[in-house]
Formats: structure tokens, sequence, C-alpha cells
């Protein structure tokens, strides 16, 4: 069994979930995505013992394009992360009814494969592919089964798809580019480019067009708001917790190795844009008056942080990168679900209207804080360990990067605990607020148990990923 | 030669039956005729593949005025694909006035005939007829429903420009005869290594040029274009902005590669300036439209911007041309099934007649969405790839700009077909659904189908051109 | 073994918390109290335990567990070292941690979320025992940022009180400025040293291996302490972050005495002593250290002096001892600001949980304006807290004398401004302490009937604590007598260069006769105006002048507010208003115009052929005339 | 006729060929009667037949004169098919100058 399994089982299921109708679709989508988890947890099982889980392929012959799969602990943690992601992203919809409902679970499971697609490929026109075949399903999600006035909504999902769709298309074109210049679109072979600095440069940037729109970074970070808020829970939890990662992701596989001279001249650049991001994002979570939104600009916030983490080109950076996106991914789904929970009870998302919620219902209070919590980074949650190594190589890199990086913990506490405080304390418990469903609850305990018990024993991925990161680093290294 | 001699002879065919009173029969067999017809070009093709060692070997046909190719053929191919499906959809369309059903599938069979003559000429003669029988069916068709206006002012302006044009061709085929003393390909190409030329062999080529940038609605000479397409029945739309369209770029590719081996920097300035401003205006003035078959209209107009880009190195890029027009005018095919599905009997083919498709008929609404998603440059989809294949072979030329604009323009390509997406699926029907038709339905289905197939399997398209 | 224990010693309160929080709301009231307190007395026995033995053996018990984080240069090890330092503070945390479960069984018997409660003291405790038992920076910082969690749940325990959950908001976000503090001198010091490990560090340091005398290494070194004392001032609450501490009080007052007096607040002297060897590297930021700490002492002492809140009268206080804790620790004797804190530990504690013993009588009240007389109702409170306040007004022969007049010695000989500072704050100290205990317990009562009939002395789980505390205030002097200190000798292992220790000489009992003379003036000034003259403080509005200032803690609060507060969300709304506004406007302006364009274009495709055949003509002409002219 | 073109070079030809040919282009711009569309859009062709046959006979070659030919069955198809459809906009709109087909616009 090799990766590829792993993607026919998710565009499998895709199909069979339309397939089956609405009545059954839910489960479908939910037996599907776990089995997708399962082949990926025995894949990682196989690639440990050192067997053979890659998969190549000749598409087409000319231009060269392969179906090459080529599984490493990167790519495989990432697989790991959107497929341990899906069924949870799935469970948390269960309580709701939506119309059309075959359509929205085949196309969630659609997602997850372009996903897994993306993390796996390596080849560069296929691993395009699979980025851009991510945009259509969420595209759909976000404009069908999305909440608020139609209008607004389909301005700002419009604007996302655009958005980011023009991002990426910078960087096909130099992925062009470089098949001009190498005659193959795979990534070992693009990382021996020999390209002149200019074109490092230029390269650089349209990858960086595309990363900085989809991660986002400032000041590229204008669809995410109203997209997160607009979009179902089930779609800002794919966008947020998995999608955005992809470009995390991709800056660690492909930006950074095939532009290293390039990464290494502008880094200070650009980890000061990330950093500007997350001070900017954490201030305007302050001022937010929707949940979501504020959710929303609380993530613009961290992921510049994994953005910031993985340019400072140091094995600290990247290793906390990673291990940030998977945190990050957890915790956000958490949040996200928190906030969809008490706006499918409150029927509003306007923090103003909430308050109380902690007299009603402490179980949920209690998951919520601790959600909270992590998102905070207090240690023993995940979040701690990806943010500390990230600010770790900042202030490696320069002492300013972490201080400044830093007042994160600062601001992310300050904004994280107003809104905690508004929505969930106080006596303004006039309204019902029914506490947590067993289901509801069974999420939660899912996202905070992986999220503790990696924060008390972060190893098993660490270890596992840093093999790999060194030979990015060793590779970037060596050309410069 | 062969599959131009039967297809001519099945459209003869169908104007007896007529008289026979075999009407029901028309369709079925010229369906069955073209696939045969099909058989015997694939055929044929498998021949020259076997023959040869050659790339490609010319097989003149009546003193050359026919050649018989992997370039012709191929395309020759892709035509009668594309005919099959449009008179497939035909009876359907026109099943209010049945008595005409002949006449309109012997006018597409004609225009097909035109189309291959343009696709495997090898004198400039075969070309001229090639280029007129299509235009003239064209017209026709355009002006085909004498007593709706607009159709009569569509035909009108049609062919007033396109005579106009054909005047213009005529004069650059004179000029060039002038300059080489033959109308033959193979001459004039051997007349072109030996050089020294008079001027106005160069005035020749670019007048030649205008006529089928003419014919291809290249800005500025697309003004036609929309308001051809608005006006004409809209199956008469989907035969212009498919096959002919692609059958004019096709020929003025062939054209080109032959006439033009070494392509000087002014006309390569000309081309890029063209194709710039053929992208930039066709999808700037789509965003606006209201009306689909407009819309599409400037969308070919881009189409034809992108294409033209193969222009600047003809000999490397007949496949990706092939590609690209494959999957242009399949999804040209399956929007125009659905758009002729959503627009029977209604008064005009605005976008709010699409609102709710999505829920009163998911799998029309799915298939134009591909259509769209493939046009607008989706991946997986093959407009994605034709789109991939071009830029990279521009890339190789070293016109980093142009490739630039042409991203700029996909983005803005992807505001209008947006529009129609977002109205079949985030507004409500106003109406009760009407039931699908089957020939609408299935031509609808299988060309998107096939347009994700050669979007699995470009090798299979692009081998043909080898 | 000893691992097993170790692990019992940490989990033990961890195990308390689960079970409150998961089992809690089935156990009755006084189970789950139970259970809380077993949990703590539990850890304190295992405590008592290992001090026993490194007391005997002088070998600190190090225990690893398992690696924790990978970094370029290092692992970090979830570590545990527990020798003479960890222990001695573990035993106070520990032990006062089960007195004042105990003191809680009753105190907050009536509250609806006592199994809460239980946890989440539990919590505190297993955070407080991490950070203090870690082996290295990181496994402090756990406990750290632990202890603030529990701190902010604590102050905010009654949530529905939306000025408590400020409060506790207010505590968090200060402690996380020190975190941050701390966060980067934990970076800095593991760029140096490639470890974060005490052991490690200190081994660096006196093995040479690094290089005390290259300019570069101290200055990141400097930096790196002044860091570390940030983060030691947000959990310390010294200026310029001791705001939080005050506004802390509006936790249940057990909490108060736990967490805001005892233990956490001493964790940065903890961490300070911890790294003395470092500290010791670089003498500037000692100096910072020791001024920053005699002002706070002075700043909150005279703060302390005008409140009429009991709680925050003796918040001020804490903060004010603690500064003269950080006075200690910069002048370089780290073991009389750990003996000052242990003494300090049992007298505050005592004072905070007899406060809460006067409240829990006053049904709630803590305004001392509307007390009075309360000696006479309770007995047992009043004597603890009379021991307790001449311990922490520096009279012999009670423990907070010995600890605070070793402070002012220290400060004496190195420096004098610092000492004259202290020896002020002290005299306020006894001044404000008085006034308090007049306040309250002494006059006639001034509050309602209704508490009037209510008043009664606490029960005995209530009392029991109090009297452990009191003999402890009144005793614990006894560890570093002058002369003979068992606690200097203890320390001796930890401390790298103890501190001079000054025979006992004319000048040695010339400043203890000073200080104790300065007490009594301060007690003597609040008998002259409480007793005496019965000065009640007047109500708020009727406060004027610099009174008014100082009652209002010189506006501190306010002026922060004015220029961090107001100005982050200043900016929130700039950003939110202008820039989100104007980035996103121009994206969707880039969709307008393109609509624009394509809008006036239509205009053009006016439908007539004659213009359409003129723009292809003219289109004609100018490519012809291109190729002509070129 | 090699005497003539040797004495009026084939330039002359060419020259005026175009004048013919623009003198067509402009009719067309000028003219808004359909008819009279069509006949100077003949006037394009024949001045184009007239250089094609000039050729011919410069280059000693029949082939331009049978193109003559088609072009001219070509021209006469064509002004079929047009004045088919002036008819049906006559029916329609009973004239026939073009400025009333201004429908199809933006």
């Amino acid at each position: 069994m090799d990766v590829s399994f792993i993607l026919i089982i998710l565009l499998f299921g895709a199909v069979a979930t339309y397939f089956v109708g609405d009545k059954w679709a839910s489960k479908a989508a939910l037996l599907f995505s776990t089995a997708a988890f399962a082949a990926t947890l025995y894949v990682i099982y196989r690639y440990n013992i050192g067997e053979k889980v890659s998969y190549f392929h000749t598409w087409i012959s000319k231009p060269r394009i392969l179906l090459h799969f080529q599984a490493d602990s990167l790519s495989l943690a990432m697989t790991a992360l959107t497929t341990v992601l899906t069924p949870i992203i799935v469970l948390t919809s269960f309580g709701n009814m939506f119309p059309k409902t075959k359509s929205f679970y085949a196309l969630i499971l659609f997602m997850a494969f372009a996903m897994v697609g993306t993390f796996l490929s390596t080849d560069g026109l296929v691993y395009y592919i699979f980025w851009e075949l991510s945009l259509i399903p969420i595209y759909f999600i976000a404009l069908i089964w999305g909440s608020g006035d139609a209008e607004s909504r389909k301005k700002a999902v419009v604007k996302f798809f655009i958005y980011t769709f023009a991002g990426s298309l910078f960087m096909l074109v130099s992925f062009i580019y470089l098949y001009t210049k190498t005659g193959s679109f795979l990534n070992t072979h693009l990382y021996n480019a020999h390209l002149t600095e200019k074109e490092q440069f230029w390269i650089f940037l349209g990858f960086f067009l595309a990363y900085a729109i989809k991660i986002p970074i400032i000041p590229f970070h204008t669809w995410q708001a109203n997209v997160y808020q607009k979009a179902p829970a089930v779609g800002t939890m794919l966008l947020s917790g998995i999608m955005l990662k992809m470009a995390l992701y991709s800056i660690v596989r492909w930006q950074l190795p095939i532009a290293p001279q390039a990464a290494a001249q502008y880094k200070y650049i650009f980890i000061a844009l990330c950093i500007a991001g997350v001070i900017y994002g954490s201030i305007l979570a302050l001022k937010q008056t929707d949940l979501k939104k504020l959710l929303a600009y609380s993530s613009l916030a961290h992921v510049g942080l994994i953005a910031a983490g993985a340019y400072t080109l140091t094995i600290d950076g990247f290793r906390g990168a990673f291990l940030q996106m998977i945190a990050h991914g957890f915790v956000v789904v958490g949040l996200f679900y928190a906030a969809e929970i008490i706006s499918r009870r409150y029927n509003t998302g306007e923090i103003a209207d909430m308050g109380g919620i902690r007299i009603q219902s402490p179980k949920f209070a209690s998951m919520f804080m601790i959600l909270v919590m992590a998102s905070v980074a207090l240690p023993l949650t995940f979040n701690f360990i990806g943010e500390f190594e990230v600010l770790y190589s900042l202030a490696q890199t320069n002492i300013w990067f972490g201080v400044l990086g830093g007042t994160t913990i600062i601001l992310g506490a300050f904004y994280m605990l107003r809104m905690f405080q508004q929505v969930m304390l106080g006596d303004k418990g006039a309204k019902v607020f029914a506490d947590v469903t067993f289901g509801e609850g069974f999420v939660f305990a899912l996202i905070i148990g992986v999220l503790l018990f990696f924060g008390v024993y972060p190893s098993p991925i660490a270890d596992f990923i840093t093999p790999d990161l060194q030979k990015v680093l060793l590779h970037i290294n060596q050309i410069n | 030669m062969n599959t131009l001699i039967a297809i001519a002879g099945l459209g003869i065919l169908c104007l007896i039956a007529e008289i026979f009173n075999l009407r029901k029969a028309i369709v079925p067999v010229t369906i069955i005729g073209l696939l045969a017809i099909l058989g015997l070009n694939v055929s044929e093709y498998m021949d020259l593949g076997l023959n040869t060692a050659i790339m490609e070997r010319n097989e003149g046909f009546y003193n050359n005025m026919i050649v018989n190719n992997s370039f012709g053929m191929a395309f020759t191919g892709l035509f009668i694909v594309l005919t099959i499906f449009l008179v497939a959809m035909t009876p359907e369309f026109h099943k209010g006035h049945k008595a005409k059903l002949s006449d309109f599938v012997a006018i597409k069979l004609f225009l097909l005939t035109g189309a291959i003559a343009m696709v495997s000429f090898g004198n400039l003669a075969m070309f001229f007829l090639g280029i007129e029988v299509l235009s003239i069916s064209l017209y026709i068709l355009a002006a085909s429903e004498p007593k709706n206006l607009k159709s009569n002012e569509a035909g009108m302006k049609y062919f007033l420009m396109g005579a106009f044009a054909s005047g213009i061709i005529l004069f650059g085929i004179a000029l060039i005869y002038g300059a080489t003393g033959s109308f033959d390909n193979a001459v004039i190409y051997s007349a072109i290594l030996s050089g020294d030329l008079p001027g106005w062999f160069f005035i020749g080529i670019v007048m030649l040029t205008i006529g089928l940038l003419f014919k291809i609605a290249a800005a500025p000479f697309h003004m036609w274009a929309p308001d051809v397409y608005e006006g004409s029945p809209a199956l008469n739309t989907a035969t212009m902005s498919t096959l002919a369209k692609v059958a004019s770029m096709a020929a003025f590719f062939k054209l080109m590669r032959s006439l033009n081996h070494e392509v000087s920097a002014s006309y390569v300035a000309i081309i890029i300036t063209v194709s710039i401003l053929s992208m930039t205006v066709g999808n700037f003035m789509a965003l606006k439209q209201n009306n689909v078959k407009r819309m599409l209209a400037f969308s070919g107009i881009s189409h034809a911007g992108f294409m033209l880009m193969v222009l600047l190195n003809p000999p490397a890029m007949s496949g990706v041309l092939f590609y690209y027009a494959a999957a242009y005018a399949l999804a040209g095919i399956a929007a125009f099934a659905v758009i002729l599905y959503v627009t029977a009997n209604k008064e005009n083919e605005d976008i709010y007649q699409f609102n709710g498709l999505g829920k009163t008929s998911p799998l029309m609404a799915a298939t134009l969405t591909l259509a769209l998603l493939s046009m607008a440059g989706i991946p997986i989809l093959s407009g994605f790839f034709a789109k991939f294949f071009l830029f990279s072979e521009v890339l190789k030329t070293g016109n980093v700009l142009i490739v630039i604009v042409a991203v700029a323009n996909s983005i803005v390509s992807v505001g209008y077909y947006f529009k129609l997406i977002l109205a079949m699926y985030t507004k409500d029907a106003a109406e009760n659904t009407q039931k699908v038709p089957a020939a609408y339905g299935i031509v609808a289905v299988l060309s998107i189908l096939l347009t994700i197939a050669i979007g699995l399997y470009p090798d299979a398209l692009l081998g043909l051109l080898k | 073994m000893e691992t097993n224990l170790a692990l019992l010693l940490l989990l033990a309160p961890l195990a308390g918390f689960l079970l409150n929080i998961f089992a809690g709301k089935k156990l009755s009231r006084n189970l789950s109290g139970t259970l809380g307190t077993i949990a703590v007395a539990v850890s304190f026995a295992v405590t008592l335990f290992f001090f026993m033995q490194v007391s005997s053996t002088k070998e600190p018990v190090m225990v690893n567990l398992f690696k924790w984080m990978t970094l370029a240069n290092f692992d970090v090890n979830f570590a545990f070292q527990l020798d003479q330092l960890s222990l001695l503070w573990l035993m106070f945390v520990t032990g006062i941690g089960t007195l004042i479960h105990v003191y809680s069984i009753s105190y907050m018997h009536d509250d609806e979320n006592i199994h809460k409660f239980f946890a989440y003291l539990n919590l505190f405790i297993f955070f407080m025992i991490t950070l203090v038992m870690g082996s290295n920076l990181l496994i402090m910082f756990i406990g750290w940022e632990g202890v603030g969690l529990c701190s902010y749940l604590l102050i905010g325990f009654w949530y529905k009180n939306q000025d408590f959950n400020d409060a506790a908001k207010k505590a968090f976000i200060m402690n996380r400025i020190g975190d941050l503090g701390f966060l980067i001198g934990i970076f800095i010091i593991g760029y140096l040293f490639h470890s974060v490990d005490y052991i490690d560090i200190q081994n660096a340091i006196v093995s040479g291996s690094f290089d005390v005398n290259d300019i570069n290494n101290m200055t990141w070194l400097g930096v790196a302490t002044l860091c570390l004392f940030i983060g030691a001032c947000g959990k310390s609450a010294q200026i310029p972050l001791y705001t939080w501490l005050p506004d802390a009080m509006a936790g249940p007052t057990p909490v108060s005495a736990l967490i805001h007096a005892a233990t956490m607040v001493t964790a940065g002297i903890f961490m300070i002593t911890r790294m003395n060897f470092v500290f010791d590297l670089t003498p500037d930021v000692q100096n910072i250290i020791a001024i920053v700490g005699a002002v706070t002492s002075l700043i909150a002492a005279s703060i302390g002096l005008m409140q009429n809140d009991i709680k925050k009268v003796l918040a001020y206080s804490t903060v004010s001892q603690l500064g003269l804790m950080f006075l200690a620790l910069g002048l370089g004797a780290y073991e009389i600001a750990v003996f000052h804190v242990i003494t300090h530990a049992f007298f505050k504690a005592c004072l905070f949980l007899g406060s809460g013993s006067v409240i829990h009588a006053m049904s709630g009240e803590q305004d001392m304006r509307n007390m009075g007389g309360l000696r006479k109702v309770m007995k047992v409170t009043f004597i603890t807290f009379l021991i307790a306040t001449l311990a922490i007004s520096g009279l012999p022969p009670f423990s907070g004398f010995f600890s605070k007049d070793e402070i002012l010695m220290t400060a004496f000989h190195h420096n004098k401004p610092l000492w004259v500072i202290g020896s002020v704050a002290s005299i306020m100290t006894a001044f404000y302490m008085f006034r308090l205990l007049y306040l309250t317990f002494f006059k006639g009562f001034r509050g309602t009937e209704e508490q009037k009939h209510h008043l009664h002395e606490s029960p005995s789980l209530i009392t029991f604590p109090l009297v452990v505390l009191a003999v402890l205030a009144l005793v614990g002097g006894a560890i570093s007598l002058p002369g003979s200190s068992w606690l200097n000798e203890y320390l001796a292992p930890i401390i790298s260069h103890p501190a001079e220790h000054h025979a006992l000489g004319t000048t040695e009992y010339m400043l203890m006769g000073v200080a104790v003379v300065g007490a009594l003036v301060g007690i003597g000034l609040a008998y002259a105006k409480y007793i005496k003259q019965g000065f009640v403080p007047v109500p708020d509005n009727e406060i004027t002048g610099f009174a008014k200032v100082v009652y209002n803690k010189f506006y501190v609060d306010e002026i922060y507010t004015a220029i961090v507060v107001k100005p982050i969300y200043a900016l929130g709304a700039f950003f939110k208003n202008v820039t989100e506004v104007a980035l996103s406007g121009f994206i969707f302006g880039l969709g307008k115009v393109a609509n624009a364009i394509g809008a006036q274009g239509r205009t053009v495709q006016n439908g007539s052929i004659g213009l359409y055949l003129f723009v292809f003509v003219l289109s004609v002409c100018s490519i012809i005339a291109y190729i002509f002219l070129k | 006729m090699e005497n003539i073109l040797q004495q009026i070079g084939i330039e002359n030809y060419i020259y005026l060929s175009t004048l013919l040919f623009c003198v067509g282009v402009f009719g067309v711009l000028y003219r808004r009667n359909a008819i009279v569309m069509f006949m100077s859009i003949e006037i394009m062709l024949n001045a184009v037949n007239l250089l094609l046959v000039a050729f011919s006979t410069y280059h000693q070659d029949a082939a331009g004169q049978v193109f003559v030919f088609f072009s001219m069955a070509v021209a006469a198809a064509e002004v079929a098919v047009g004045l088919a459809i002036l008819v049906a906009v006559y029916r329609n709109i009973k004239n026939i100058d073009i400025d009333n087909l201004k429908n199809l616009k933006g």
C-alpha cells in the first residue's frame, strides 16, 4: 500500500458519498475520511519501517509531467494532519442539516483529496493542479452553504477565489519558467536549477505571491476575515485548519529550496512582513465585534508567525513552523467549532449579543477555555512547542524579531481573554444555552486530547520530521 | 481527400433525402455517416503514421491542391467530432420548422467541408475556396431566421464585413502570387527560402493575416463578433464560436507556418500587439455583459488572443494549438448545449435565465460549470493544460511580457465566468423546470467528458501531431 | 524509586485536579475539599521525605523523564531537580498549600462551584511544583505560565462579576508581559550556553567554557538577565508590572493568601535565586534590581497607607515586601531574600487568612471603615492577626524582624540611599499594618446592625491554619538567626557567591535599634491617630489633595490605560477603519476599475456597421503604416 | 502582352489595382445603402481580379487567371447570399439603410 491509496480512498469516497444519497452521505463521508486516516497511519508505519510507500507514474510525456507522490516525513505529516482533521470536521457538521447534503459531503472529501495531493506531489505541475483543485470545492462550500446575506457572501467568496487564483497563477508562471530551464517539474530537479540571482528573485516573488495570498500574509489578507465569517463552519475549518497549511508547507517544500539565495538574501524583509502581520492581526482582533472575524484575525496573527519561522532558514524555525502548523490546525478547528456552536444556538455571531454562557454550560466553557489557552500557547499545549521554537529561531535571527514576534503572547492573551470574557463570562445568561451534547463533547475531547498529549510529548512528531527538514536546510545552505 | 469528398457527398445526400421524404432518417444517417468518415480519417491517419518515418509527410492530391498530413488530419478529426455534436442538436433546436431540417444539416456539412479544406489545403486557391465555403455557410446560418430582425441584422453585419475581409484576403493572395508566381504552398515556400522577394510579398502576408484575424475575431477586427453571436440563432452561434473559430485559427496557423517560416520582428510585434489587445478587450468587455451569447463572444475574442500566441514560434506549436483548439471547442460545445437548453423558448439569453439552474437541473449546471472552469483555465480540466502548454512554449521564445499579460487576463476572465456560475448556484429559479431534451443532455455530457478526458490524458492529443 | 516518588510529588495535585474537575460535581462538598487537601498533603509528605534525604546527603535528586523539545543546539528534557533550594520552596508551597486547602474547605463551603475551586487550587499546586522542581528554565516556564493560568482562573472564580473577570484578565496579561521577558531571556541564555539546564549553565560558567571576559558575551548576558528580571517583575509584581496584584484581590481570600502572597508571587525571587550564578556576573542588572525593589517597596507602602479595603492594604503590603526581597536579591544577598520569602509566606498567609476570617464574619464586607471592635468576638483571629502584624512590622522576636533587618543591614553596607528607602518603607509598613489592625479589631463596630448580629468567630477549620501560621510567624526567624544561620548553611551549595556576613558589631546592633525604633514610631503614629483620636478614614468622595492621589494609587492604572491600552485600541480602530478598508478597497477597486472599463467599452460597441468597418480599415491602415515606417 | 508589361511596369498595375481597391473600400465606408455597399465590395474583388490577371501575365502563368474564375464564382455565390439577406431585411424594416441595423450593440 503506497500513498496513492490515500488519494484513491478520498476520491472514491467523494464519488461514493455523492451516490449514496442525502440520507447516508454524512456517514459515508465519515467512514471514508476515517478510512483515509487509517490508511495514512498505515503508510506512516510502513514508511517508518523503511518500506517503499512512494508512487511513481509518468503522466504526460511532453512536457514531462510525472505523477510522483514521494512520501517523506514532511508530506506524510501534513497528510496525516489533513486526514485526521477531515473526519473531525465531518463530525462537527453532524448536528446541522444541510440542503443538498450529498454534494456537501462529497465536496468535503474531494477537497481533502486535493489537499492531500498537494502535500504529496513532488512534480511541480501536479502539485499546482492539486493546489488549484482544492480551491473549487471550498468555493462552492462557502458559496452555497455559507451564512448571512447572499450578496455580501458572494462578493466575499468571489473575491477570495479570484484573489487566490490570481496569486497561484504567478506560481504557475514560475514553474513554467523553471521548466524551460530544467526540462522537468520534479522538485529535486528544480532544486538544482542553477538560477541566477535575478531569476531567483523573480521566482521567489512568484511563489511568494501565491503563498502570501493563501496564508495570508499582510497586506494580502483582506479576503480572509470575510470568508471565514461567511463560510459555513466546515468551510472555515477546512480553510484555516488545513488549506492555508498548504501554503506554509509549500514554503519549505518549494519556495525556499528552489530559490535559496533569494531566500537568504531577502529573508529579513519577509520575516519583517510576517511579523508585522502578527502584530497587525492581533491588534485588529481586539477591535472585532464578530466572533468568527476575531478568530480569523487571530489566525492571521498565528500563521504570520509560522511563516516567519519558515523564512528564518533555521532548523528550529522549520520545525517550529511544522509543529505549529499541526497544532494550529487542531486548535483553530476547535475554536471555530466552538464559535459555530455558539452561533448555532444564539443565531448570531456578534460578540455583544453573547455573554453568560458559562453559567448554563460549564462543560462547554471549560473546553472553550482550554482551546483559548492552547491558542495563546500556554506551555503543555502543543501550540507552545511550535510557538516556542519559532520564536526561538526568530530571536536567533535577530533579537528584535523575537521581541516583536513575541508580542503575540501578550496581544494574543489580550484579545482571546477579552473575547472569552465577553462571550462566556458575566451573568448575562438570560438566553438558554444548552451544554455540549455527547457528540460535540467528543469532538472537543479529541482535539483537546491531541493538543495536550503532544504538548507534553511532542517528540514523536518532532523527531519524525526533523531529518527531512534538515535535508531541506542542508540543500539551502549548500547553494548559498 | 477522401474525407472531403465523402462529406460533400453526405451533404448532398441530406438534401436528396428531404426530396424523398426521408426526413426522419437525415440526422441518424448523417451522424452515422460522419462517424464512418471519422473512422476513415483515423485509418488514413494510421496509415500515414505507419507508412512514413518522416514526421510530416506531405501527400498531395490533385496537383497538390489537398495535402494529407498529420496536422490536417488531426484537425479534420476534431472538426468532424464537433460537427457530430452540432448536427445532433439540430433537430431539437429547429423543431419549430422541421421542413428546413435537411437544409440546416446540409449547410453544416458543407461548412465542414470548407473547414476541412482550410486545414488540408496545399494551394492558396483551395484555402480561399475553403474559407469562402465556410463563410458563406455561416452567413446563411446567421441569417437563418428570416422573420427575426436580430437574425437579419446579424447576417447582414456578418456578410458585409465578411465579404469585406474576403476582399482583403484575396488582395493578399494576389500580392503573394505576384511575388512568388505560384499559389502552391510548396513552391511559395521554396521561393521564400531562395529569398529576395519584392516588398509587396510581406504586404500580402499582412493582408492575409488581417483577413484571418477578422475571421478568428481578434481585436481590433473583432467588432462584428459580439453582435453576430448575439443575433444568430443560438445553435449557429455555437457553430461559429467553436467550429468556425477553430477552423480559421488552424488555417491561419497552417498558412503562417508555411508562408512565414522565418517570422520577422515586425510581424511578431503585430501578433503580440493584436494578441494582447484581443485578450484584454475580450476579457474586459465580457465583464459587463448580460447576454450569455455575447459574453461568450467576448470570451471567444480573448481566446483568439491566446491562440494567436502560437504564431510566435510556429514550428513548435502545432500540438499546442491543436490541444488548445480541442479544449476550447469542446468546452464551448458543452456550454452551448446548456445554453440551448436553458434559453429554449425564452425571449433572450440574459444571465438571469440561468438563475437557480443548480437546483432545477444539477447535471446541466454542473456541465456548464465545468465548461466555464475549463475555459477559465482551472486544472484539471483541459482548458488549464491548453493554457499551460501554450505558456510553456511561449516562455521558451522569451516573451515573458505577453505571458504575464495573459496571466493577468486569465484572472480577469474568472470574473465573468463566475458570474454565470454564481447565478446558477446562488439565485433562485423564477420558473418551473423543463425536462432536459435528450440531445442536449447527451451532447453536453459527452463533450464535457471529452474535455475532462483530454485533460487527464493530454498525451493522447499532443501525440497526434508529432 | 526516587523517580516514582518525585512523580508522586508532582502528580498528586494533578490527580486531585482531575478528580475534582471530572467527578467533583458528584462528590459531596466536604469530600471534594478533602480530596484536594489530601492531594496536597501527599505532596507535602513526599517533600518532607526528600527534604530529609537531601539535608543529610547534600546531593540533589535528579529525575529525567523524557525528551520534551528539540532545538538545533540542544534538547530540552522533562527533567526535575530536587535540591536544597527547590525543596525549601516545595516545603512551604505544599505546607502552606495544605493549610490553605484545609482553610478553604470551610471558607468556600457554601460556594456552588467548590469542586472547581479545589480543582483549580490543586492545579495551581501542580504548576507551582513544576515551576520549582524543573531542572531547566523551560520546565520552570511551564510552571511559570501555568500558575499564571491558575491565578487567572481563581481571580475570576466568581465569573459572573465582570469586574472580577477584568482583574483576572489584567493579571494574566501583565504576567504575560513579564513572560515575554522571561522567554527572551531563555532565548538568549539558550543562544549563549547552548543549554537551558541550570547545571549546564553553571558548569559552563565555572569551567570557563563560557568566556566571561568576552565583552560580547557579557553584553548579551546582561540583556538576558535583564529580560529574566522583567519576567520576575511580572510574576512578583514589581514596578512597572505590579498593578495587577492589588486587583487580584478580587479572588477568594484563600487564593490571595496562597497565590498572591505566599507562593506564586515569590516565583520571581525563586527564579533569580536559581540563576544567581548568572546574575552575579551582571552587576549592572543587579543594581537595577536593587533600585527597582527598593522603589517598589516605598511606593507600594505609601499607597498602602491610604487604602481602606482590608485586602488591598495587604496586597500593597505584599508588593512592598516583595520589593524588599528584590532589594536583597539586587544586593546579591540571595539567602536573605529567601529567608524573607519564607517568613513573609508565614505571616502574610496568616494575615490574609485572618482577613478572610474577618470577611467571612462580616458576610463579605471588605471595607475597614465599616469594621471595628472585632477583637471581642473573634479572639483567635485577633491574636493570630496581631502576631502576624507584629512580625511584618519587624518587631523582635517575631520572624519578620530577623529577615527584614538582615535586608536593611545588607543595604546599609552596600548602598546607603537604598537603606534609607527601605527603612522608610518599613516604618510605613508598621504604620499601615497597625492602622489596619486598629481599624478592624479596635474601637466600636461601625457596620450595619445585620452584620453586627451575624458577627462570630470562624469555625475551627479556619482558625486551625491561622494558629499554625501564627506560630510559624512567631518562631520562623529561628531558621536564620544572626550569627548562626541554619538557612545560609543549608543553601550554601546553591548560592555561588554567598553574601558577606557581618559579625554582629556596634553598627549592626545600632541598625537593629534603628529598625526597631522605626517600627515603634510607625506603630505609635498609628496608635495616636486611630486609637487616641479615633479617626476613621473619610468616605471616598471627601478625600482631597495629595491624599487623593495616593488613595487612587498615584493614578498608575489610569496612566497605563492612557499610554498603553488606549493607543492600542486607537491603533486597532485605525487599522480597522482605515488600513483594512483601504487594502480591501484597493482589491475591490481593481475589480471596479475592470468593470468600469468594460462598461465604457460597451458604449464604443454601438452597433453601427459603419463604425465597425471604420475601425477595421483604420487598423489595417495603421498596420500597413507601421510596416512602412519601420 | 509581354510588350505591354515591358512598357508599363508591373508596379503600375499594382498601383492601379490598389487604387481601385481603395475606391471599393471607401465606397464601403462611405455609403449607407446596402446595395451600394455590395457593389463597392464587388469593386474591391474586381480590383484584385485585375491584379491577379496582371500577375498572371507577368509570370507567364495561367494559374492566376484560373484563380480569377474561382474568385468570380465565389463572389457570385456571396452576392447571392447577401442579396437574400438583404431581402429578408427589407421585408422586416422596409428599407435597406444599414444605419437602421443598430439593435445589436453594447
